[in-house]
C-alpha cells in the first residue's frame, strides 16, 4: 500500500490521448472524437485494476492502446519504467496479453483448438513441437478444460469453454499482465463465476497482474484491488477497491454504485439521481464532462474543466474536492 | 384471485423444426398474471424466455409450432384467434418492449412517425392528435423537448433515449399488459436503473400488467411480485418474489444465487458458487429434469418425470427432492 | 451537402478521366488510325497523307492532350469513318441506346422486386423456388443466345414480333427482355436478400407488435429499407446494361450507341469509340451519382449526419 | 411490297456517307448508280457504252476526252445540268486535296474544261485506256451550285442528282428512302418503276432473312449459298444466283518481304501450296452458284485476263513432294490472315495441313491486316478483290504487281510488262503484255488464285429481278412483278 | 433409456466444421446438383480425345451440315451431326468444353489474383491504401467491359490467350470489391486483435487469419467470375471478336451456327445449351458454396 517505497508499476501511462476521426453522415466532414483524452494510470505488479465506466468511454480503446494495437494520438505507455513505443511490438507482446468481451469472435473460426492455443508459441519460436504439444496440455488442464477439446474447433465449444480456450492462449505465453476486456460480460451468470474463479485462481498461481475492464461494478468489486472509473475518456476517480467501494467521492462513481441491483427484495429500483440525456462523445459538454447529468451541480462545473485531485486514497477529478483540499 | 386473471398461460409449448430434430425449446409451462402484477421470467440464456414472450404476443415466427392448453388474455383465448383479432389486441391492449433499443426503431422513419403509427393504428384519431399524444408520452418517459424530438430519427438518438422512446410507444395505447424483454440488458448500469424505475413508475401509475424478463437477478429481486424462473425450456420454480430469493427451493436457483457476486454480501476475491457443466441440447426426445446434469443432487430418479411441489403461498418448484436445504437467508 | 457533391463530382471527373486516358492509351498505341480512316481501298500514299492531315504523327502525349481538350469542350473530334462529328453521331445514336437501358431497367425492376419480396415472405416456398429458377436461369443464358431464340420463336415460328429495327413499341419487346432478363437476376436477389434481413431486423417485430398488418409491415416498414441497396444496383446495372447494349443492339438490327460502338471497333473508328467509352463511363458516372442521391434520401442514416 | 409501293430492303453494312465519292462500300455504289448519272453508261449485259449525261465522246488525243452532254436534264433540286456540273464535279474530286476516298477512281483524271455550255473536255493524266470505264461507273455528275454550298457533307446528308431514283431521307448509316424520280431523263438506264425504296441497314444475314421470313424486307442479297439453297427449296421466295468479278486468292510473300527466311520465297513451296487446296471442293461445296475455279489472276471476263496459263490441280502428293523438295520434309508452320469469308480461310487451313503445312488463321479487320500488308509482314495471306466491277485486268494486276504495298512478288519484268499494257491505247498490245505477265505469275505461284465470287439474291415472289455480274443492284431495274 | 440429455451433456464436442460443412453440402440440392455437372463436363472435357472419336478439326467438304442423330438423315458417325465444314459436332462440343473450362478459370484465377490483392490490401491497410484502390474499382466499374474488351482484343487480335489475358484483366473488380469489404469485416474480428496482440507480423495474420476466413467469399466470387468470363469469351467470339477459329469455341459454334439457325435451329440449339448447362452448373456451385458457408454457426 505504502506508493513510494514500492517498486515501478509494471504498467504506466501518462497523458494517453486517443482522438479518432469519425464521419457521421455522408454529407459532414470527419469530426474529431475523443476517445480517451490524458489518462494518468498505474498498475503495480499482482494488482488488479478495474476499469469501470458506461460504455462507450473509452474503456475498450485504452486496452488496445496498452496491447500496442492502437498507437495513441499522444502521451506515453510504460511497461517496467521502460518507454513502449520504441519498444519492439513482440516484446510487449510476450509481456502483455489480451483476454476479449466476445468469446465468439475472438476465436480464429477456422483453426483448431491446439492450433489458437500454440500460435503464440510459434509466433515467438518458443520451442518445438513436442513441447508446444506439452504446453497445451499443460494449459488445457490450467483453464480446466478436456484434453479432447484440443483438436476440436471453436464452434464446437460454448461460451464459457472458449473463453477459457481465450485464457488459455492469453497465458501460454507466460505474459505479466493481462487485459481482461469485459471478459464475462457475454456470458451467463452461471458461467460467469467460472471465469471469475478461473480468473481469480490463475492470479494466484501465476503471480499475475490484470487490468480488469466491466461495467458491473458487483464483478469489479470481487476482483478488484484497485479501481479506476472512467466518463466520456477520462478517469475521474481513482481508488483501492475498499476505498472506493466504502467511500466513493465522485458524484458519477456515487451514481454507479447506487445503480448497482443486489438481489434484495426487500429494496426496490433505486433512484440514481441522474439526468437522461447521454452526452455525445463528438461534442462533449464543457468544463467538467459530467455536469449535465450531475446531481451536485455548480455552476463552476459548466466551464471549468475539474481539476485532479491526488490523495492517498488515490485521486479524482472533481470541483467539490477541489474546494475542500483548498480549504483545508 | 376472485378477479379474472389478464393473462393465464398452461401448458405452452414451443417445438422448433430443425435439420438435425426438433428442438423442443419451450416445453409445458403454466403461469397467471393479474391486473397491475409484474411478473418476472429469470432464466440463462436460450431457456426460452423470449419465445415465450413471442408466444404471448402471437409473434412467434410462423414455422415455430406453439401449442398451449390455455393462453388467455382477458379470459379470451388466443389461440385460433383470427389475425385481425389479434392484431386488434397487438399494440392496443397488450404490447411488447424490446432488448435491441438500437435496432428495434425503424431507422428510415421519424420517431414522431413511429410513436404515432400506434395510436393511428388503433384509434380513430388524426395526425395531429397522434402527435400530440406523443409528445405528452415522451414527457412522460423523462425525455426533454419532446416536441423536437418527434422530427429525429433513431440513429440520433442514445440508446437510453432509444429505449424511452419504444417504452413510450408501448404506452401509446395505454395497454393492460406489457411485456418487456431485457429491456435493459444492453444498456449501461446506471441507464438501465433509470429505464427500470420509469418502467416500475408507469405500470404503477397505469395499473398495467407487466411481464419482464431478465436474466438478471438484481432486476427481479427489485421489481418482481412474481418470478417465474426458467431452465432448459421450463419453468423449474415459480413464487412471489420474497419466496424465491429467500427460500429457493430448486437446485438451480439457489445456484443460480450463488453465482453472483453481492457486493457487501460475497467476500472480495473469494470463490463464488458455480454451476458445472452447460446447458443441454434440447434437440430431440427430453425426459426428466433437464438439470440433472449439472446437479450435485442428481440421482437416477431424475430421468423420471419430475414431481411439482406447490406450497400454499403458490411457490413451486419441479424437483424430485420436495424439502431442500435450505439456503440461509 | 455542396462538399458532398463537389466530392463526388471531383471523384467522377478524375474516373472518366482515368477511364480516357487508359482507353485512349490502348486504342490509339496500338493499330494505325490512318490506315483505319482511309478505307477499304486506299493505297498507301492516301494513307500518309491522312497520317499528316489529321497529326497522326505527333507524339501520342500531345495526340492525348489534344484530344482531351477539345472532348472538355465536347468536341469529340470527327468519326472517321462518317466523317461526322463524333458527338453529333452519338447524340443521334443515344436516344435509341437510352431507351432500350430505360426499358430493360424497368422491365428488370418491375419483375425482380416483386419476386424477390414474394420469395423473402415465403422463403422455401414455391413462388421462391420459381424466383431462384428464373434468376439462375437468368444467370446462366448467354444473352446474345437468348436473342436469337426469341427470334427464332416469336419471329419466326409465331411472327407476333418483328425480329429487327426500331421502327415501334413492338420492336423494343425483345430487346428489352433480352436486356432486362440479364439485370434482373442480381437485382432480385439482393431485393430477396436484403428483404430477408430486413424482415428478421428487430423493427419490424416492433412494427408487429404495434399491431401493424402485414401489408403495412413488409411495404411501409421493409421494403423501404431493403430498397436502399437495390438502388445502388439497379444504378450499376443500368450503367452496365448501356454498355452492354452491344450485343442486344447488334443482335436485334437497333441502331442504337452500342451497335455503333460494335461497328466502330470493327472499322477502327477510334475517335467514336473512345467517345463512346467515356460516354458509357459517364453514364455509370452519372447513375452512381444519381444512386447516392437517392439513398440518401432514403435512407436518413446518411442524410442526417 | 406491292401494296405499298415500296420496295424493303436491306443494307448490311452501315453507309458511312451517300456521297459516292466519300464511301468505299458496295452500298454506296448502289445508291449511287440510283441517285446519279455518269456521263456514259455500260450496257450490262453487252458491256457496250452508252450514253448518259453525255450523249457522244470522242478522244481528241491521247489524253484528252471531248464529251457533248445531254440537254435538259434536271437535277432533283431543279437544277439545270450543264457543262459546269460536269467542270466542278471533275475538278473537285480530281483534286486529292479534297480526299476523294477512292483516289484510283478519280485520279487518272487531270482536269476538265468547258469548251461551252454542253462540251467538255477531260483530261487525263497521262494515256488511261480503262477511262471510259470508269466515266460509265464510279465517276457520277454533281450539280455544281449545290455541291459548291454543302460541301461533301451536305451531299451525304441530302443528296441530289439526276438518276432515276431522287432521296427523300437520309438517316447516316441507318435508314435510306429513295423516292421515284418522275421527271428522270431519256437515259439508256430507263426509268424506275418502284415507287419507294426503304433501306434499312441491318447487319446480320440471319436478322434479315429472319424479316424477309416476317415480311419486314422485300429483296435481300449477299445470302451465303447453305441458306440460299434452304430459302429455295420452301418455294416461298425468289432465288437467283449470279456471278461476281470479285475473285479470292492466297497472296504468298515471294519477295522475301517479311523475312528473307521466309518458306514462301520458294517457288516450290508455292506451288505446294497450289496443289494443296482443292478449290472444286471449296467452290461445289461453300461457295456453289454461279462461282468457278479461277486459274489466272483476274477474273476471266476482264480484257487481258490470259487464261492460258499454268493450271496447278489439286493434289496433295505432290504438294508433298514439293515441299521435301523444297526443304520441309515435315512440313511447316505459318501464320494465315484472312478478313473475311472466315468458313473459306477455315477450309483451307484444313487442306493445307493435310499436307503438312500447319497454318494458324489470323482473322482481322480488313484495315489492320492492309496495315500488316503494307508493312510487308503478311507472308500468307487470303485476300479477295472485285476490281470495282471493272471489266478489265489492270483493275487487278496493276493494283497488286506493280511494286505498290500490297505486292509481294516484286517481279520487275512483271511490273514492266504490266506498265506497257496499262498505257497503251492499242488493244492488242495491252492484250499480248497482259498475258506475258499473267502467265509468268502463274508460272512462278506467286499467288494461288482460287475461286470466284458469287451473289444470291432473295426476294418475295412480288419482286422481279435481273442481276448483273458486277454486283450492283440497280433499283431502277427492278420491278413488280 | 438413455434420454438425449445424458448423451448430449456428455457430447461436448459438436461436429467439427469439416462434419457440418459435409453435412451442409449434402443438404444442398443446388449444390449437389452444380457438382455434379461439373464434373461430369470436367470429365468430358478431359476424356474429349477418347469420348470423341474423332478430330474436332477434321472437315470433310461433302459431309457437310449433316443432321444430329434425333433428326432424319443423321449420320451414326456424327451423333450431333456435322457443321458447315463437315467437322463432327459432338467432337467440337467435347474440346469446346476444354476452351471454355480454360478460359473460365484462367481468367478467374488472373482476375483473383490481382482483385484479391487488391482488396484485401484496401481491407486491411485502410487509409490512402483504400482510397486508391477504391479509386481504381470505380475506374473499372465505370468502363464498359464488353466494349473495352472488344475494343482491346480488336487491337491485340483475338486468340485463346489475348481473350483470356483481356477478360483476367477486366473481370476482378468483384473479386476487389468483395475481398475488400470481407477484409474490413473480419479486420475488426477480435482474433485478428488477438494475433496482432500476440505479435503476428502483418503477412503472417493476412495469410493465416484472414485469408482463411474470407476464403469461401473468394471461392464463390471466383466460381461466379468464372461463370462470367465463359459467358464473355462466347459473347466476344459471337461477335466475332474473341477466339479465333478453328478452335472450337462454343461461342464461335454459336456464332458459325447462326447463319443456319432460322433452317437449323440445331446448330445454335446445341453449342447454346451446352453454354447454358455449363454456366448453370458454375453458378449453382457458386451460390451453394456462398448458402453453405454464409453464415458461420455460432453454436
Ligand atoms: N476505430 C474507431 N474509430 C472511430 N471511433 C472509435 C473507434 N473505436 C472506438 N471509437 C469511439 O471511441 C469511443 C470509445 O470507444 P470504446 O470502444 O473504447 O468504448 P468502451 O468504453 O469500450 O465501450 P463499451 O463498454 O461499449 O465496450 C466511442 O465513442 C467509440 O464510438
Ligand atoms: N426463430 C428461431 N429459430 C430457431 N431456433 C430458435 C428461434 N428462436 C429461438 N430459437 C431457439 O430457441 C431457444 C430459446 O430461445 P429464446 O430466444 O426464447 O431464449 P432466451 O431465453 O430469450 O435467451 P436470451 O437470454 O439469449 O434472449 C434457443 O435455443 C434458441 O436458439
Ligand atoms: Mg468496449
Ligand atoms: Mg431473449
Amino acid at each position: 500500500m505504502s506508493a513510494a517505497a514500492s517498486p515501478p508499476p509494471v504498467l504506466e501511462l501518462s497523458g494517453v490521448t486517443k482522438t479518432y476521426r469519425v464521419k457521421q453522415g455522408l454529407f459532414s466532414r470527419p469530426k474529431p472524437l475523443r476517445a480517451v483524452g490524458g489518462v494518468d494510470l498505474r498498475i503495480h505488479k499482482k494488482d488488479v485494476l478495474g476499469l469501470v465506466g458506461e460504455s462507450g468511454c473509452g474503456k475498450s480503446t485504452l486496452a488496445k492502446i496498452l496491447l500496442g494495437l492502437e498507437a495513441p494520438t499522444s502521451g506515453r505507455v510504460m511497461v517496467d519504467g521502460r518507454e513502449v513505443s520504441g519498444q519492439d511490438r513482440t516484446l510487449l507482446a510476450r509481456r502483455i496479453q489480451p483476454i476479449f468481451q466476445d468469446p465468439y469472435s475472438s476465436l480464429n473460426p477456422r483453426k483448431s483448438i491446439e492450433d489458437i492455443i500454440t500460435l503464440p508459441l510459434v509466433v515467438h519460436k518458443v520451442g518445438d513441437s513436442a513441447s508446444r504439444e506439452q504446453a497445451v496440455s499443460k494449459m488445457l488442464d490450467l483453464v480446466g478444460l478436456p484434453q479432447r477439446v484440443r483438436r476440436g474447433y471453436p464452434n464446437q465449444l460454448s461460451g464459457g469453454q472458449r473463453q477459457r480456450v481465450a485464457i488459455a492462449r492469453a497465458l501460454v505465453m507466460k505474459p505479466e499482465i493481462v487485459i481482461c476486456d469485459e471478459p464475462t460480460s457475454a456470458l451467463d451468470v452461471s458461467v460467469q463465476s467460472q471465469i471469475l474463479n478461473l480468473l481469480g485462481d490463475l492470479r494466484q498461481e501465476l503471480a499475475l497482474t490484470y487490468l480488469f475492464i466491466s461495467h458491473n461494478l458487483a464483478v469489479i468489486e470481487h476482483l478488484a484491488t484497485r479501481v479506476a472509473v472512467m466518463y466520456l475518456g477520462r478517469i475521474v476517480e481513482e481508488a483501492t477497491a475498499a476505498d472506493l467501494f466504502a467511500e466513493p467521492r465522485h458524484p458519477y462513481t456515487k451514481a454507479l454504485l447506487a445503480s448497482v441491483l443486489t438481489p434484495d427484495p426487500s429494496m426496490s429500483v433505486p433512484d440514481t439521481q441522474l439526468g437522461a440525456s447521454y452526452p455525445n462523445p463528438i461534442a462533449p459538454p464543457g468544463g467538467c464532462h459530467f455536469h449535465p447529468r450531475c446531481a451536485a451541480i455548480r455552476d463552476i462545473c459548466r466551464t471549468v474543466p475539474p481539476p485532479h485531485v491526488s490523495d492517498a486514497k488515490g485521486h479524482v477529478d472533481c470541483h467539490l474536492y477541489a474546494e475542500r483540499t483548498q480549504a483545508a | 384471485m376472485s378477479e379474472e386473471p389478464i393473462l393465464a398461460v398452461e401448458g405452452l409449448t414451443i417445438d422448433i423444426p430443425m435439420a438435425q430434430g426438433t428442438l423442443h425449446a419451450v416445453r409445458g409451462i403454466d403461469f397467471e398474471l393479474n391486473r397491475g402484477e409484474t411478473l418476472c421470467i429469470v432464466g440463462e440464456s436460450g431457456s426460452g424466455k423470449s419465445l415465450t414472450s413471442l408466444a404471448v404476443m402471437g409473434l412467434l415466427p410462423k414455422r415455430l409450432e406453439c401449442t398451449a392448453r390455455k393462453l388467455a388474455f382477458c379470459g379470451t383465448e388466443l389461440q385460433g384467434l383470427p389475425p385481425s383479432a389479434m392484431r386488434q389486441l397487438r399494440g392496443n391492449r397488450m404490447a411488447m418492449i424490446f432488448q435491441e433499443p438500437m435496432t428495434s426503431l425503424n431507422p428510415a422513419y421519424t420517431i414522431g412517425d413511429q410513436l404515432a403509427e400506434a395510436l393511428l393504428l388503433h384509434r380513430r384519431v388524426g395526425k395531429a392528435e397522434a402527435r400530440t399524444r406523443a409528445v405528452e408520452l415522451l414527457g412522460k418517459v423523462g425525455i426533454t423537448a419532446a416536441e423536437s424530438r418527434l422530427s429525429q430519427y433513431p440513429h440520433q438518438l442514445s440508446g437510453g433515449l432509444r429505449q424511452r422512446v419504444m417504452i413510450a410507444m408501448a404506452l401509446m395505447c395505454e395497454p393492460e399488459l406489457v411485456i418487456a424483454d431485457e429491456p435493459t440488458t444492453a444498456l449501461d448500469v446506471t441507464i438501465q436503473a433509470q429505464i427500470l424505475r420509469l418502467l416500475v413508475d408507469l405500470q404503477r401509475e397505469m395499473n398495467m400488467a407487466m411481464i419482464l424478463v431478465t436474466h438478471d437477478l438484481g432486476v427481479v429481486a427489485r421489481v418482481a411480485d412474481k418470478v417465474a424462473v426458467m431452465y432448459a425450456g421450463e419453468v423449474v420454480e415459480q413464487g412471489t418474489a420474497r419466496e424465491i430469493f429467500e427460500n429457493p427451493s430448486h437446485p438451480y436457483t439457489q445456484g443460480l444465487l450463488r453465482c453472483i457476486p453481492v457486493p457487501g454480501r460475497t467476500k472480495p476475491g473469494e470463490h463464488l458458487g458455480s454451476i458445472p457443466g452447460i446447458v443441454p441440447s434440447l434437440i430431440g426426445k427430453v425426459e426428466g429434469c433437464a438439470f440433472r446434469t449439472r446437479c450435485d443432487l442428481a440421482e437416477s430418479a431424475c430421468a423420471k418425470p419430475i414431481p411439482i411441489h406447490e406450497t400454499e403461498g403458490g411457490h413451486s418448484w419441479r424437483c424430485i427432492h420436495s424439502h431442500m436445504d435450505r439456503m440461509p437467508a | 451537402m455542396l462538399t458532398f457533391a463537389l466530392k463526388r463530382l471531383g471523384l467522377a471527373v478524375l474516373v472518366a478521366l482515368t477511364v480516357s486516358a487508359v482507353s485512349f492509351s490502348l486504342l490509339y498505341l496500338s493499330g494505325d488510325p490512318a490506315s483505319a480512316m482511309a478505307g477499304e481501298t486506299a493505297t498507301s500514299a492516301d494513307i500518309e497523307s491522312i497520317r499528316t492531315l489529321y497529326g497522326f504523327d505527333r507524339p501520342f502525349l500531345v495526340q492525348y492532350a489534344d484530344w482531351l481538350f477539345n472532348a472538355l469542350q465536347g468536341d469529340f473530334g470527327q468519326s472517321y469513318y462518317f466523317k461526322l462529328p463524333v458527338s453529333q453521331l452519338i447524340a443521334d445514336r443515344l436516344s435509341i441506346t437510352m431507351l432500350l437501358g430505360v426499358c430493360g431497367i424497368s422491365f428488370a425492376l418491375v419483375t425482380a422486386i416483386p419476386l424477390g419480396v414474394a420469395a423473402a415472405v415465403r422463403p422455401n416456398s414455391f413462388i421462391d423456388r420459381t424466383a431462384l429458377f428464373i434468376s439462375v436461369m437468368g444467370q446462366a443464358m448467354p444473352s446474345f443466345w437468348f436473342g436469337l431464340v426469341l427470334i427464332v420463336i416469336f419471329s419466326i415460328q409465331l411472327n407476333w414480333l418483328p425480329p429487327s429495327g426500331s421502327g415501334g413499341w413492338k420492336n423494343f419487346i425483345m430487346p428489352t427482355v433480352v436486356l432486362g432478363y440479364y439485370a434482373m437476376p442480381a437485382i432480385m436477389r439482393l431485393t430477396r436478400a436484403g428483404m430477408l434481413e430486413v424482415l428478421n431486423a428487430d423493427y419490424i417485430r416492433t412494427a408487429r407488435a404495434k399491431g401493424a398488418g402485414e401489408w403495412r409491415v413488409m411495404f411501409k416498414h421493409a421494403l423501404r429499407n431493403a430498397v436502399v441497396p437495390v438502388v445502388s444496383l439497379a444504378a450499376v446495372q443500368m450503367g452496365f446494361m448501356l454498355g452492354g447494349s452491344i450485343v442486344v443492339e447488334s443482335i436485334f438490327a437497333l441502331h442504337g450507341a452500342g451497335y455503333l460502338a460494335w461497328e466502330s471497333i470493327g472499322r477502327n473508328d477510334l475517335p467514336t469509340v473512345q467517345a463512346l467509352i467515356l460516354v458509357f463511363a459517364g453514364f455509370y458516372i452519372v447513375f452512381t451519382f444519381l444512386s447516392d442521391l437517392a439513398n440518401a434520401w432514403l435512407d436518413p442514416r446518411i442524410r442526417v449526419g | 411490297d406491292k401494296a405499298s409501293d415500296t420496295l424493303n430492303v436491306p443494307f448490311t453494312k452501315e453507309l458511312e456517307s451517300v456521297d459516292s465519292y466519300f464511301n468505299s462500300a458496295r452500298e454506296g455504289v448502289i445508291l449511287q448508280r440510283s441517285i446519279w448519272d455518269g456521263l456514259l453508261f455500260s450496257d450490262p449485259e453487252t458491256g457496250e457504252y452508252k450514253g448518259n449525261l453525255a450523249t457522244s465522246w470522242e478522244w481528241v488525243d491521247n489524253t484528252t476526252l471531248e464529251l457533248k452532254l445531254r440537254e435538259g436534264v434536271k437535277f432533283h433540286n431543279g437544277e439545270e445540268f450543264d457543262a459546269d456540273d460536269v467542270v466542278y464535279t471533275v475538278n473537285f474530286v480530281a483534286d486529292p486535296a479534297n480526299g476523294a476516298v477512292t483516289q484510283r477512281n478519280v485520279n487518272w483524271m487531270k482536269e476538265a474544261r468547258k469548251v461551252d455550255k454542253y462540251t467538255v473536255q477531260i483530261i487525263t493524266d497521262g494515256p488511261f485506256p480503262a477511262a471510259l470505264e470508269y466515266l460509265a461507273g464510279p465517276v457520277s455528275i454533281y450539280p455544281n451550285e449545290y455541291y459548291a454550298e454543302v460541301g461533301p457533307a451536305g451531299m451525304g446528308l441530302k443528296p441530289v442528282g439526276t438518276g432515276p431514283y431522287r432521296v427523300e431521307s437520309v438517316e447516316p448509316g441507318k435508314h435510306f428512302v429513295l423516292k421515284k424520280y418522275e421527271d428522270y431523263h431519256d437515259s439508256p438506264k430507263g426509268k424506275a418503276t418502284i415507287g419507294t425504296i426503304d433501306i434499312r441497314t441491318i447487319p446480320d444475314v440471319n436478322t434479315q432473312l429472319a424479316e424477309l421470313f416476317s415480311g419486314g424486307l422485300d429483296f435481300v442479297w449477299g445470302v451465303p449459298s447453305d441458306q440460299a439453297e434452304k430459302l429455295e427449296a420452301m418455294g416461298r421466295f425468289n432465288v437467283v444466283n449470279e456471278s461476281t468479278m470479285r475473285i479470292g486468292y492466297l497472296e504468298m510473300d515471294a519477295a522475301g518481304r517479311s523475312g528473307a527466311d521466309n518458306p514462301m520465297t520458294k517457288r516450290a513451296v508455292r506451288q505446294a501450296i497450289n496443289h494443296a487446296i482443292d478449290r472444286q471442293a471449296i467452290v461445289d461445296n461453300l461457295l456453289k452458284g454461279s462461282s468457278k475455279v479461277v486459274n489466272s489472276a483476274c477474273f476471266p471476263s476482264q480484257f487481258g485476263c490470259e487464261q492460258d496459263v499454268t493450271v496447278y490441280d489439286y493434289d496433295p502428293e505432290k504438294a508433298k513432294a514439293l515441299l521435301a523438295e523444297a526443304g520441309y520434309p515435315d512440313g511447316l508452320s505459318i501464320d494465315l490472315y484472312a478478313y473475311r469469308n472466315r468458313e473459306y480461310a477455315e477450309a483451307m487451313l484444313s487442306f493445307l495441313a493435310e499436307v503438312g503445312i500447319e497454318a494458324n488463321l489470323k482473322y482481322l479487320q480488313y484495315s489492320a491486316l492492309r496495315d500488316l500488308r503494307n508493312n510487308g509482314q503478311t507472308s500468307l495471306s487470303f485476300q479477295t478483290w472485285g476490281s470495282y466491277s471493272i471489266n478489265d485486268v489492270s483493275a487487278i494486276t496493276s493494283q497488286f504487281f506493280k511494286f505498290g504495298g500490297e505486292d509481294f512478288a516484286r517481279d520487275e519484268e512483271v511490273r514492266d510488262w504490266l506498265e506497257t499494257a496499262d498505257t497503251s491505247v492499242d488493244p492488242e498490245v495491252r492484250k499480248e503484255f497482259y498475258a506475258k505477265a499473267l502467265k509468268k505469275i502463274s508460272d512462278e505461284a506467286y499467288w494461288a488464285p482460287l475461286f470466284s465470287y458469287n451473289v444470291n439474291y432473295v426476294s418475295t415472289e412480288e419482286v422481279e429481278f435481273v442481276p448483273s455480274p458486277d454486283e450492283v443492284v440497280r433499283f431502277f431495274q427492278v420491278s413488280w412483278r | 433409456m438413455a434420454s438425449n440429455i445424458d448423451t448430449l451433456a456428455q457430447e461436448i464436442q459438436g461436429p467439427s466444421p469439416a462434419a457440418l460443412l459435409r453435412r451442409r453440402v449434402f443438404g444442398h440440392y443446388g449444390l449437389l446438383f452444380g457438382v455434379t455437372v461439373l464434373i461430369v463436363i470436367v470429365a468430358l472435357a478431359v476424356l474429349a480425345p477418347l469420348l470423341a472419336g474423332q478430330d474436332p478439326y477434321a472437315q470433310s467438304l461433302v459431309a457437310r451440315m449433316k443432321p444430329p442423330f434425333w433428326m432424319e438423315g443423321s449420320d451414326p458417325n456424327h451423333l450431333l451431326g456435322t457443321d458447315h465444314l463437315g467437322r463432327d459436332y459432338l467432337a467440337r462440343l467435347l474440346y469446346g468444353a476444354r476452351i471454355s473450362l480454360a478460359i473460365g478459370l484462367i481468367a478467374a484465377l488472373i482476375s483473383g489474383l490481382i482483385g484479391t490483392t487488391m482488396g484485401v490490401a484496401a481491407g486491411y491497410f485502410g487509409g490512402r491504401v483504400d482510397l486508391v484502390v477504391t479509386f481504381l474499382i470505380n475506374v473499372r466499374l465505370a468502363m464498359p467491359v464488353v466494349l473495352v474488351a472488344l475494343a482491346v482484343v480488336a487491337v491485340l487480335g483475338g486468340s485463346l490467350q489475348v481473350v483470356i489475358v483481356v477478360l483476367g484483366f477486366l473481370l476482378w473488380d468483384r473479386f476487389a470489391v468483395v475481398m475488400r469489404s470481407s477484409t474490413l469485416q473480419v479486420r475488426g474480428l477480435e482474433y485478428v486483435n488477438a494475433a496482432k496482440a500476440i505479435g503476428c507480423s502483418t503477412r503472417r495474420i493476412i495469410l493465416s487469419e484472414i485469408m482463411p476466413n474470407i476464403l469461401n467469399n473468394l471461392i464463390v466470387v471466383m466460381t461466379l467470375e468464372m461463370a462470367h468470363a465463359i459467358l464473355l469469351e462466347a459473347a466476344l467470339s459471337f461477335l466475332g471478336l474473341g477466339v479465333q477459329p478453328p478452335t472450337p469455341s462454343w461461342g464461335l459454334m454459336i456464332s458459325e451456327g447462326k447463319q443456319m439457325m432460322l433452317f437449323e435451329p440445331w446448330v445454335i440449339a446445341i453449342p447454346g445449351v451446352a453454354l447454358f448447362i455449363l454456366v448453370l452448373a458454375i453458378n449453382l456451385l457458386g451460390d451453394g458454396l456462398r448458402d453453405i458457408t454464409a453464415p458461420e454457426n455460432r453454436s
